[in-house]
């Protein structure tokens, strides 16, 4: 590694938990090797840096970037935009940035249903605000005009708002693949990585884009060691409402497992546990949306050719879907959010 | 809401065994009705994937209508029962997402159907006017806010780049 | 290579040309969609001079891709396909959008037309320039056939085979072939004695070397496709043994076992518990009915075994599968009775001289349990007055909806029979009068010089509730007469019910075996009503006579005769070829979660155990797509219609609904 | 509505449908006569039910709300039960019955007076009446045959089968303002 | 079990007999009614006469009445029981028409939710619910001997399902054998009594009833047994009038269906309204029942 010059990478945390940055941390002593390999040129989170550092940097001249979070602010998006422009490749790092994840689901809401949670009905903050006080973009003060970045309606992935280059699934992203990826970089140079990620490379190009998934391009059955057979539910279960069979598959017991669903790369680590997969490493190469997915296998292996028990079955089953199909990516899905009542 | 001057545009994902014949039965029986409903002919109903449904609505649709066989009639046997298992799903999250269940229909038109469907086309394509455009991409359109946004960093970065450090 | 596709718009005369603007379609074409190069419009496209054009374009453009904008792909598809084939593009790469049966025949509106028929041609270019080159696979075709079915149709479909040359296995429930016309006296309207006209079909069959007959048993499963179905028959046991049995009768004269036979006799006569159906039986060889034989009841007798100079019975013998490979099938699996007991005020099963068209056959027949005197329950009372009634479970939304087309006639010949073998006044209750086939209205008209009296009306009820003492002892049939617009109350001595045709109870079940599908009154679905009325949806499979809907003996026989012929064609051809729209799984993503594994009706998904990897077993693979859409790994793709294929087309068929003011990726 | 379904052409075959819920049956009619077989009252029916059917078909409105044929019918329901395309003839006489009654077409028939007795004593009350129907609408419509009831009720009367005054619910201002608004609609 | 209960006119006085021995009855069977407070007439067959609307108005306040403890509403008159069933059913299946009939009971502050209340008739209560495992047990004395013609008239059969043929109803045979009867099969066991033509037209009317009396007769009944106070006001009340009028001499008993599971039951007759008939049961009950039946 060391006759190779040094690269210079950048980090960055946008709508994210910061699980991610602390995930990157997580590839403990390796982290040196990364010091050894790449200039850390702006990583807010962990080494001081100013953004107007950054905009004074040549375009193109940070090599590579991990990108965590999705894009919720118009501050957010100035960084996502200005991160582009200064680095060769971009990468959305985790499922945040990915697929809008967590963060995501708050598409099911507006900007004013967020807030009137936060500062009118949050427990926390509402003896604290009688006069119901909110974030204002613009605040005039005497000394003269306080800006806050603007709180979207929408929250919105990282490639909604940019072009990316690649993609590093997961919540967080498992730090063994994260030095997979970060080796493969630096030992394939950036173009060349395409396609090619270490262990199990992503097989199939996707069309039109340079974009890339890196990891598997299977989905996490072919790392759960449990019994398949044949698939019929007539019921669906929650989590709490039965104790599991160990060695059968959990969505046969009718526990909604995204595991079919969803990529490969974390070892099947909920199953393991005997908890359903939630589908944090999103969905396979060429999937368009992964709500969808789960939506068409399962209803698809649904026992009953009658309408009302189907309608029973999934209604009781399934009482929130949006939570249950798209938790991790409803801010990538086809419909993105839900539909605003007053459209203007 | 309603519109009169509101055209609908509504994608058909129809079985080429029943449902596309009973359009063209339609067609050669010259029943009229409305042309709103734009048909891709698919082998089965069974192949209707509902991410063609929710991208058809994200491009823009304004509703969408599922045609098969009817149940005991198709042409692979059962497969349109799994049209109906998954458009009942379909239906479930879509209500969730807040986008009105009469959008997205499936009907039944075996091939001898031809004034069934276009019944069942017209009933559609009037409900699908009294509930209105479905606009949906503009969902995410945060009302022009952002660009004025993005405008005031850059302006507020440039102006505070002038006051040296 | 970058993409060449060329724009046909057709005007198809006036019949697209008058409510679109055909010219414009093209011009806007041309203009707006990426990567066409050649875009026109043409009077007639399915002419000669139409294709031919396509084909210079193809060769002179080095066109990649051909839409063509005309009329329903059901009609002409393949007329574009072979043009694109003779020109040297692949034919999977023409495209056929329909703007005559879905745009300018169903709207007058001409703006409105034009706006979708833009849409139509927008997707499918979208369309045409992600599909890919296709090759159609050849199998061959294995000579044998197997009918389903020992009825007049099954029989007629076997010899036509059979004399051709070809190997028939015959499959028939019963214990001997024959089917509802065995039952029969006398068939309309020529009269002719039923069992004269068929047994000689019978013996042939029986006798003929190319057919292999399964009597007493039945299909139990299918698989394979065409050219190469793999089937089970379940030969029931017989408890006689099939070589050994000369058929000598002795046994059945023996046995002290008398039993009602529901089936052959309708219920009017007996049968022994071990029998041969009806004396002309093919095979002679009888079975034992085990639920009624007192050896299997009760542990005693054995005078079948006993009295048997061959030794051919055996108690122990057990049902037998057999496996056979086919490369066509016949289903003839003909009809039942409606069950007479369903309108309870037609008084059937409640009031003795009641009967249904069944039993009157039975009846009339001189070898049925009357020796063919027409008679009462009582055995020895000839009717003074019958009264038949027609519709019954046909043309009735709370029976069967359809009209079972025979019984008009049937009637008609009941009422000759009554009137020639007895004094009887004849009434016919009829709704309409159906007599649409050759010499079929001529034996009406004759049913009217000999007396029957017809009274226009649906019956009401059939009763013994006399009201006046004329009706005392009476059955009184109860009817409006619908020409005198008045009530009528018509006491008679027997009443027959003209039951209507039923589809067998099983015949969905068994359909599902071999991938044809029912109606919805449960006839089987043939593949077009006029133009191909044999064939089924599923290739190599076949209908014939009343499994397909009512029909009269001469239909029947001609639908046999048909089927046949298709099949005959198809051995002689020696190969079929299979469309290759079909599935493939990509084993390296496929994480065998299974899924899939049993949506396919067709059996064409296996799943391997050891590389724990579900795989599409093409041959078997009839091309729905259900499994693509269920795919949660997105990992199976469908030729012909693969995700990228149908979302360029919605790409394309919403050319117009885009949003126009959003950015969509701020720009760098 | 599409041009596909029949345009309006204000028949009274039209009318009869729009007037009764399911009455779109009506188109289905093949003229068996099952209805006018089963109905009890057939004898007495100047035309049977078929027949109307086929004169509603014909547009002959005058002759159907004078028939006499709706006021035989006795509400067994035969006739709609046994129908074999499910046309809902019970009910497509009560149409007839409302039109003849609004209209003033019937004639030799005394139903309608028996009904608006009824009726006035549900709307005055919120019960039926026997004796008050037995002496309104008896001693106007029939006093000879009233004559021949006396001593059945008197019987009725012995064996405490009839009150001679009438039952009112407690909330009857309710089922006022219920039928009215009701009336209301329906002249709509 | 807990039902609503809804008595309708006829109980009040002319059927009185029918009320009690409902009443009886039911509490033998564990089948708790619970009268609807305020109820209101049906309206019989004389309000679809004249306006469909209202009609259907007055009958849905009783629906909405029924408490929202219970979703089974009992009716033991023929006409009650389909009028109530029928207007839920188009209430369901015209929900434009439904809505019409909200907006009337709005005017009486009231609301129905087509579709919330099952309408039942007393005979599927007790044959369906209560069956008869639990019907034979609590018979002390068989009717044995006692030849019964099973009535069941039209609209509880017709033309609305009670999962009994429309045409050849079983289900009172059914009960009636349970209590040791001997049922008479005979074919116009569910044909009509005339209704409201005796008010009508006498001779439509007599006639029709001469017909029932007349086939019970010749299938030897004893008497008849009926489930609805209009057959039995029509086929009882007018027995004598249609005597005089065709010069006939029937003499058969018309009884409700409860008043013979009562006394099979052991309940006092005096309690289950017997003795209101006009055509007097007492002779046929000592004579086939011995002793001293009642």
């Amino acid at each position: 590694m060391s006759d190779k010059p040094k690269g210079k990478l950048a980090l960055y945390w946008a709508a994210s938990c910061g699980g991610c940055d602390i995930a990157v941390l997580a590839i403990d002593e390796k982290i040196l090797n990364v010091a050894e390999a790449f200039d850390i040129v702006f990583w807010p989170c962990a080494a001081d840096g100013k953004v107007r550092d950054v905009e004074k940097m040549d375009d193109g001249s940070i090599d590579v970037c991990l990108f965590n979070g999705g894009i919720r602010t118009s501050e957010q998006e100035y960084m996502a935009q200005l991160l582009r422009r200064k680095s060769k490749v971009l990468v959305a790092f985790g499922s945040c940035a990915s697929e809008g994840c967590i963060p995501g689901l708050a598409n099911m809401n507006t900007r004013k249903e967020v807030f009137d949670t936060v500062y009118k009905e949050g427990s926390a903050t509402v003896p604290e605000n009688p006069q119901d006080v909110r974030p204002q973009p613009a605040t005039k003060m005497p000394e003269g005009i306080l800006h806050l970045p603007v709180f979207y309606d929408t929250l919105r992935t990282l490639d909604q708002t940019v072009e990316v280059d690649y993609y590093l699934p997961g919540c967080p992203p498992e730090a063994e693949n994260i030095w997979k990826a970060i080796t493969a970089i630096r030992g394939k140079g950036v173009r060349n990585l395409l396609c090619e990620a270490p262990e199990g490379p992503s097989r199939q190009k996707v069309p039109d884009t340079f974009s890339a998934v890196i990891g598997l391009n299977t989905t996490v059955c072919e790392e759960c060691p449990r019994k398949r057979g044949e698939k019929k539910i007539k019921k669906f279960y929650r989590t709490w409402e039965i104790i599991p069979d160990e060695e059968t598959c959990l969505l046969e017991q009718g526990l909604l497992c995204c595991g079919i669903a969803t990529r490969a790369g974390c070892g099947a680590l909920c199953p393991a546990v005997n908890s359903p997969c939630i589908g944090c490493y999103g969905a396979n190469d060429g999937v368009a949306d992964f709500g969808a997915r789960m939506m068409s296998a399962l209803a698809s292996v649904i026992d009953s050719d009658d309408p009302d028990e189907i309608r029973r079955i999934i209604e009781e089953g399934i009482p929130d879907p949006v939570g249950s199909f798209y938790r991790f990516s409803l801010a990538a899905s086809q419909l993105r959010r839900k539909k605003k009542m007053q459209i203007a | 809401m309603s519109n009169e001057n509101f055209d609908p545009k509504i994608v058909g994902f129809f079985c080429n065994w029943c449902s596309y014949r009973a359009a063209d039965l339609a067609g050669s029986a010259r029943i009229k009705y409305p042309l709103n409903v734009r048909i891709i002919r698919v082998m089965c109903s069974g192949r209707v994937d509902p991410t063609f449904v929710l991208k058809a609505l994200a491009d823009g649709a304004d509703g969408v209508m599922i045609a098969g066989c009817h149940p005991g009639e198709c042409h692979y046997i059962n497969q349109n029962y799994k049209a109906m298992r998954r458009y009942e799903m379909l239906k479930h999250t879509l209500t969730a997402m807040g986008v009105e269940p009469e959008r997205v229909r499936l009907v039944w038109a075996s091939a001898a159907e031809g004034r069934q469907l276009a019944e069942a086309i017209d009933k559609l394509v009037s409900d699908v006017r009294r509930l209105g455009p479905l606009h949906w991409p503009r969902n995410w359109d945060e009302n022009g806010e952002r660009q004025k946004a993005l405008d005031d960093i850059v302006k507020e970065h440039e102006e505070a780049m002038e006051v040296p450090a | 290579m970058a993409d060449k596709i060329g724009i046909y718009v057709c005007h198809c005369g006036s019949n697209i040309a008058g409510t679109i603007d055909v010219e414009e379609v093209a011009r806007w074409a041309g203009k707006n969609i990426g990567d066409v190069v050649v875009s026109k419009d043409y009077k007639f496209l399915c002419s000669s001079l139409g294709q031919q054009m396509i084909e210079d374009d193809i060769r002179s453009e080095g066109l990649t891709g051909v839409v063509v904008g005309a009329c329903s792909p059901h009609l002409h598809e393949k007329t574009f396909r072979n043009a694109c084939k003779r020109a040297g593009l692949n034919p999977f790469l023409c495209q056929m959008t329909n703007l005559r049966e879905h745009v300018s025949w169903v709207n007058s509106d001409k703006a409105a037309g034009t706006k979708k028929a833009k849409a139509l041609i927008f997707a499918a270019a979208e369309r045409v320039k992600r599909q890919k080159p296709l090759e159609p696979m050849e199998v061959e075709v294995n000579p044998a056939t197997l009918v389903v079915g020992g009825g007049i149709a099954g029989l007629q479909a076997t010899l036509e085979l059979a004399d051709a040359g070809y190997l028939v296995y015959l499959v028939e429930r019963e214990p001997s072939i024959g089917g509802h016309m065995a039952q029969f006296d006398k068939t309309f309207p020529t009269l002719d004695c039923s069992a004269c006209i068929l047994t000689p079909k019978m013996s042939e069959v029986g006798q003929h070397e190319n057919v292999t007959m399964f009597t007493y048993s039945e299909l139990e499963e299918v698989s394979g496709s065409v050219g190469n179905f793999k089937v089970k028959i379940r030969k029931k046991a017989r408890y006689v043994d099939y070589d050994k049995c000369t058929g000598c009768g002795i046994c059945t004269e023996k046995c002290p076992r008398k039993v009602i036979d529901d089936v052959f006799e309708a219920g009017m006569g007996y049968r022994k518990a071990i029998y041969s159906p009806f004396p002309q039986a093919v095979p002679r060889i009888p079975v034992i009915d085990a639920e009624n034989c007192t050896w299997f009841t009760r542990g005693k007798c054995r005078v079948c075994s006993k009295v048997c100079p061959t030794d051919a019975v055996d108690y122990d013998q057990k049902d037998e599968i057999v496996e056979l490979n086919v490369g066509n099938i016949i289903m003839a699996t003909g009809w039942k009775l409606f069950d007479c007991k369903r309108i309870p005020q037609y008084g059937f099963g409640r009031l003795a001289n009641v009967y249904t068209n069944m039993e009157f056959e039975r009846l009339c027949n001189a070898a049925g349990p009357t020796s063919g005197k027409i008679v009462m329950r009582d055995g020895k009372t000839e009717p003074k007055s019958v009264a038949i009634v027609h519709c019954v479970g046909s043309r009735d939304v709370n029976s069967n909806p359809y009209c079972s087309g025979v019984c008009c006639m049937a009637a008609l010949k009941f009422g000759h029979l009554v009137l020639e073998k007895t004094k009887a006044e004849v009434y016919s209750f009829y709704i309409d009068m159906r007599t649409p086939m050759k010499d079929y209205e001529e034996f009406y008209q004759r049913l009217l010089e000999e007396g029957m009296h017809f009274v226009r009306g649906k019956v009401a009820e059939v009763t013994d509730a006399a009201r006046k003492p004329d009706e005392k002892g009476k059955l009184i049939v109860q009817v409006e007469d619908t020409l005198l617009g008045k009530q009528r109350r018509i006491p008679v001595d027997m009443v027959i019910l003209m039951g209507g045709l039923e589809p067998q109870a099983d015949a969905k079940e068994l359909g599902l075996k071999c991938g044809i599908s029912c109606s919805m009154a449960g006839w089987y679905t043939e593949r077009h009503p006029k133009l191909d009325p044999v064939a089924t949806m599923t290739d190599g499979v076949f209908v014939a006579g009343v499994c397909q809907g009512p029909k009269d003996i001469p239909a029947a026989v001609a639908q046999g005769a048909a089927a046949a012929a298709r099949v005959a064609g198809m051995i002689a051809k020696g190969t079929v070829t299979i469309e290759p729209i079909v599935a493939s799984i990509d084993e390296e993503g496929c994480s065998g979660c299974r899924i899939c594994n049993n949506l396919c009706p067709f059996n064409a998904i296996e799943y391997d155990e050891e590389k724990k990897v579900s795989r599409v077993i093409t041959a078997l693979c009839k091309g729905c797509g259900t499994c693509v859409a269920a795919c949660p790994a997105g990992v199976i793709t469908g030729a012909h219609f693969n995700n990228e294929q149908i979302f360029a087309e919605i790409d394309g068929i919403l050319w117009d609904a885009k949003p126009q003011a959003e950015v969509e990726i701020a720009s760098v | 509505m599409a041009a596909h379904i029949a345009e309006k052409k204000g028949t009274f075959l039209e009318e009869v449908i729009e007037a009764t819920p399911g009455g779109e049956r009506l188109v289905h009619c093949i003229q068996c006569g099952s209805c006018g077989g089963s109905c009890p009252s057939g004898a007495e029916m100047q035309y049977t039910p078929r027949t109307l059917i086929a004169m509603i078909g014909a547009n002959d409105r005058d002759a159907v709300l004078a028939a006499n044929t709706m006021w035989a019918c006795v509400s067994c329901y035969f006739c709609t039960s046994r129908c074999p395309q499910n046309i809902p003839i019970t009910d497509i006489i009560y149409t007839l019955k409302r039109m003849s009654i609004a209209e003033k077409r019937y004639h030799d028939t005394d139903a309608p007076a028996l009904a608006k007795t009824f009726t006035d004593f549900v709307d005055r009350y919120g019960r039926s009446f026997e004796f008050g129907l037995a002496t309104g609408y008896h001693l106007l419509k029939r006093p000879i045959s009233m004559m021949k009831m006396g001593p059945m009720g008197l019987q009725m009367f012995t064996r405490g089968r009839m009150a001679l005054r009438p039952t009112k619910i407690r909330q009857i201002e309710q089922l006022q303002a219920i039928i009215n608004k009701a009336k209301e609609l329906s002249a709509k | 079990m807990k039902y609503a209960y809804y008595p309708g006119c006829s109980l009040e006085r002319n059927a009185a007999a029918y009320d009690h021995s409902v009443r009886e009855v039911a509490d033998l069977l564990g089948i708790r009614l619970q009268e609807i407070d305020d109820w209101n007439c049906c309206g019989a067959t004389e309000y679809f006469s004249r306006n469909e609307l209202a009609a259907c108005a007055v009958i849905a306040r009783n629906l909405a009445l029924v408490e929202p403890q219970t979703d089974q509403l009992v009716a033991p008159c023929a006409a009650c029981y389909l009028n109530l069933i029928k207007t839920d059913k188009l209430m369901v299946d015209h929900p434009e028409f439904g809505k019409e009939v909200n907006q009337c009971l709005a005017a009486g502050g009231l609301k129905y939710e087509p579709g919330r209340v099952t309408v039942r008739h007393m005979l599927d209560v007790i044959v369906d619910d209560i069956g008869e495992t639990a019907v034979r047990d609590k018979v002390v004395r068989p009717l044995a001997g006692l030849r019964v013609a099973p009535y069941y008239g039209c609209q509880v059969v017709r033309p609305i399902s009670n999962n009994d043929n429309p045409e050849y109803p079983m289900k009172m045979d059914h009960l009636l054998k349970w209590l040791g009867a001997e049922v008479v099969d005979y074919p116009v066991k569910a044909h009509c009594c005339g209704g409201h033509m005796t008010q009508i037209s006498e001779p439509q009317a007599f006639e029709l009833i001469r017909r029932l009396l007349q086939n019970a007769q010749d299938y030897v009944a004893d008497m008849i047994v009926c489930m609805c106070p209009m057959c039995q006001l029509n086929l009882d009340g007018y027995q004598s009038r249609v005597n005089g009028f065709f010069g006939t001499e029937f003499k058969l008993p018309i009884m409700y269906f409860t008043q013979m599971l009562g006394i099979a039951f052991g309940i006092d007759p005096q309690k289950l309204g017997f003795g209101k008939e006009i055509v007097t049961a007492m002779p046929v009950l000592e004579a086939k029942l011995g002793g001293q039946p009642v």
